[in-house]
């Protein structure tokens, strides 16, 4: 295998853009791509894709007005996972010699859905009789506050420190810090959560050049490398399953921490999937950042906030940089590019050399999720 | 008797049956090949990839081992109502609504025992049934 | 690059089947891809699956009532190229030295879109002024019959051919011929094209297990192999365009033919997109069957149907055999290996060693395609 | 001159313009960078990336490239229609409904020249036009 950089990222102010058509939405994040990396645009072999809701071809569409097509676009779709498969796999086609440069594109419209809850699986016997993905997250909340004695004060801290990481951040949705006392008395959307408890809907692009490592000097004095690029999909149980144990982050933090030789202490700042409250909490433990029930207590001590051991979502989280489902994954490998070049201003985790994006999503049911996908990138 | 029945409208069809004494049933499946019991009856079985699957009437009892009262429901949905996972006595977890959970959220563990009722009103005005679980109140 | 083997190939009949959910239109035809290469379904490392209408995680969706999932899904879309781009990526990642096993699935319910005219792009100029995909090979077909004398009777033949195919083929969604009185007297959709000139809409499902050459000989005795699996995109043109010739695949099969080595004389069988009538005429040119312009003479003169020179689309094509979007890459694959081990009945090519797939399509303003795929199988 | 003037509602958003004599024209983009003519008017050329996109009206003529009258409509158009590509005679290709293509069909290469016209009727009973072309008549 090749080694392979990132040596272009460029994402717009994730938000709500419904007068924006889906390739306006799209472009100027490729453009500022190819623009921060330094390649020629004829220089890219192929590009890769994710989007959940975006329909078909949307790589094409975004890439039409740049006049961008003509060469292998791979649209690639896995719920929130979208964006970070579309990473992976340019990834591997480059480490695998099929390429040198190659693009990759994250992007979701979620205002052209119409507002409301996102529509579930379709088909889903659990969606048929109510469940909701908020619910499935509240449910495994409840779970947890049950087990291990968390507190709904503690959970509301994990969005209050969302928001704090967000007021930082110019490309965040919601740039507003919020108080406890807010987050606690916000609208009930499934209870446990109030509003301030789920991450917002909106609409978001970002995209990263990638290239092999041969020729990244030809672009930049500043490479990011790629150490690894995990995939997996959930395990199917038809009984009693633990929800408060994420079986596919697990299985795929301990797969690509073996195939990186990184252990959860050598990682300087991460990106995780914290579509809800009670995500960020349960992932510190799937990600070994923490062990098993001790998510608050890591996150009272500070260790994963900024200026701490293991800055958590810097960028502000799904919670508050927000959430364009296909896009997210993109979203978290640009955010943790400019970390690692030290580009990420009054958010950045100081010395940062390692870095780790965590996406995870797709509510299907009997599985964990439909898709996880861990990145670990490092200077 | 007249012929205008309405004929009931299950969210998840086939999985209501009753037993001898027209006690509601929550039907599941069984597999010839390997025994496992599922819910929603599969045609071919995740395990043993057989596709002879039996029904079979689930545990009307179980413990609740989650819940939430969905306050931002889909369209057409009443909220708020609450949604659950139960586990079965006979080792199959069910996603159910709980019934009266907004307004009595009893505790995770608690027993619970099926009934059947409405979950909600399709486009056309006919009333859509499924399982849902209440809390035990008797002794067993 | 190493040599990868297609060792098991399966499919249901294509056809309209409202009452199954999608997860059972799609298990059938995995299970005998799996039954069929002879592996355990353990020895799966990786699933593509290819659909442009099944919403998010389609792929997992499929794989769950098997008890499949826990590997790496990766969910590809490219319109009516997506069961062939999942075949792709498949095939790379095997050749590359990635995984040695590998499922591809390519699935389309397309009648739990409700029916009518299959939506366009959305926020497509084109589009939102009236134009349809049949309308938009029907300007192809009238500009085609402009230039080179074509009329609607000859136009009429290959939709005769086609079903004459098709009635040979008990996985075809048509299964009886038709008359050319019949073609030409049809009710109009898009002038020149009555109904028969169009694919019809359809539900299917198709699947095949990859694996490296140096295990294939632990599965089977007739592996068949891939010699090359191209796939681009189409180039944007903002003026005057020749749509009488298909740029795309035009230039797709240039590419393939110099990669394998292979030539269009080498071609023993051929499954083209044959979405309209003018399609398959315009895709033998485009392929270097014949040259500009001499499309009809090559299907007049018999070289194209059964026991012909070059037999395109034994199967009966999208014409007869449907047109699952999202799966009908993957069904010519199904097809071509069929063929290809001689075990294709009362359609059989006989003798075929060579075998070509052609799948192109997604509609969008300024390209003369989304995408094109295009695959030489050998034996 | 009352409140209840309706704004017309186009296909295309700022796609229709008028000359000096108020006559109808089709508008595009004029890329300051290069000088490319597009329709409809991009935020970016896709020639040479210049965001700077001018307001340019497209020439009134051309040739009928293509067309054919569609039978089977999207829900809510009325059909048949003819739906035409337009070959401009500044060099820009248009995709346009083709004025009495249904009943009097032009041969291809045929001189159109640009009107406006209603394309269908919005759900809410408003009429939506676009850019059309009809046969010239008139010598030139
Ligand atoms: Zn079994
Ligand atoms: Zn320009």
């Amino acid at each position: 295998m090749r080694k392979v950089a990132v040596i272009g990222a460029s994402m717009g102010r994730i938000g709500r853009y419904p007068e924006l058509i889906f390739q306006d939405l799209g472009w100027p994040a490729v453009k500022g791509a190819i623009e921060d990396a330094g390649v020629d645009r004829k220089q890219i072999e192929a590009v890769y894709c994710g989007s959940a809701y975006g329909g078909r071809l949307a790589g094409q569409r975004v890439l039409r007005p740049l006049g961008m097509t003509g060469v292998p676009v791979i649209n690639c779709e896995n719920a929130c996972s979208s964006g970070a498969t579309a990473f992976r796999e340019a990834y591997l086609a480059i480490a695998e010699g099929r390429h040198d440069r190659v693009l990759v594109i994250g992007i979701d419209k979620l205002t052209m859905l119409g507002g409301g809850v996102l529509p579930g699986q379709p088909e889903d016997w659990e969606v048929d009789v109510g469940l909701t993905m908020p619910a499935l997250y509240a449910m495994r909340a409840r779970r947890y506050m049950h087990e291990f004695g968390l507190t709904r004060e503690q959970l509301s801290q994990v969005s209050v420190k969302a928001r704090r990481h967000g007021a930082l951040n110019p490309f965040a949705q919601y740039q507003k810090p919020v108080t406890l006392e807010e987050v606690m008395a916000a609208r009930p959307v499934a209870e446990p959560f109030g509003l301030l408890h789920c991450c917002p809907t909106g609409d978001g692009a970002a995209a990263l050049v990638l290239c092999a490592g041969d020729v990244a000097a030809q672009h930049t004095t500043k490479p990011v490398w790629i150490a690894g690029a995990e995939l997996t999909s959930g395990r199917f149980v038809t009984g009693y399953r633990d929800i408060t144990t994420a079986e596919i982050t697990q299985r795929g933090a301990g797969e690509i921490y073996e195939e990186t030789g990184v252990s959860p202490g050598d990682v300087d700042v991460a990106e995780v999937h914290d579509a809800f409250a009670i995500a960020e909490l349960m992932y510190y433990e799937a990600l070994g950042f923490c062990k098993k029930g001790e998510a608050y207590q890591l996150l009272e001590s500070g260790a994963t906030s900024v200026g701490g051991r293991i800055p958590v979502n810097m960028s502000g989280g799904l919670l508050s940089k927000g959430h364009p489902v296909g896009a997210t994954g993109a979203a978290q490998l640009v955010e943790v590019v400019w970390q690692l070049r030290g580009q990420a201003g009054a958010r950045q985790a100081e010395g940062a050399k390692v870095g780790l994006t965590h996406c995870t999503g797709g509510g299907i049911a009997g599985l964990d999720h439909g898709a996880c996908a861990i990145t670990i990138l490092n200077t | 008797m007249s012929a205008e029945v309405v004929e009931p409208r299950y969210a998840l069809a086939g999985s209501i049956g009753a037993d001898e004494a027209g006690e509601p049933r929550l039907m599941g499946g069984l597999c010839a090949g390997c025994g496992a019991k599922v819910f929603p009856k599969p045609k071919i079985c995740s395990s043993c990839w057989s596709t002879e699957q039996k029904d079979v009437a689930l545990a009307t009892r179980g413990r609740l081992y989650s819940f939430s009262v969905v306050h931002a429901a889909r369209k057409g949905w009443p909220s708020p109502y609450a949604i659950a996972y139960v586990d079965l006595e006979d080792g199959v977890r069910v996603c159910a609504p709980l019934e009266d959970g907004v307004a009595n959220p009893p505790p995770l563990d608690a027993p619970v025992e099926l009934i059947v009722g409405t979950l909600r009103t399709d486009a056309d005005g006919v009333a859509v049934l499924s399982h849902r679980f209440k809390p035990v109140t008797e002794a067993r």
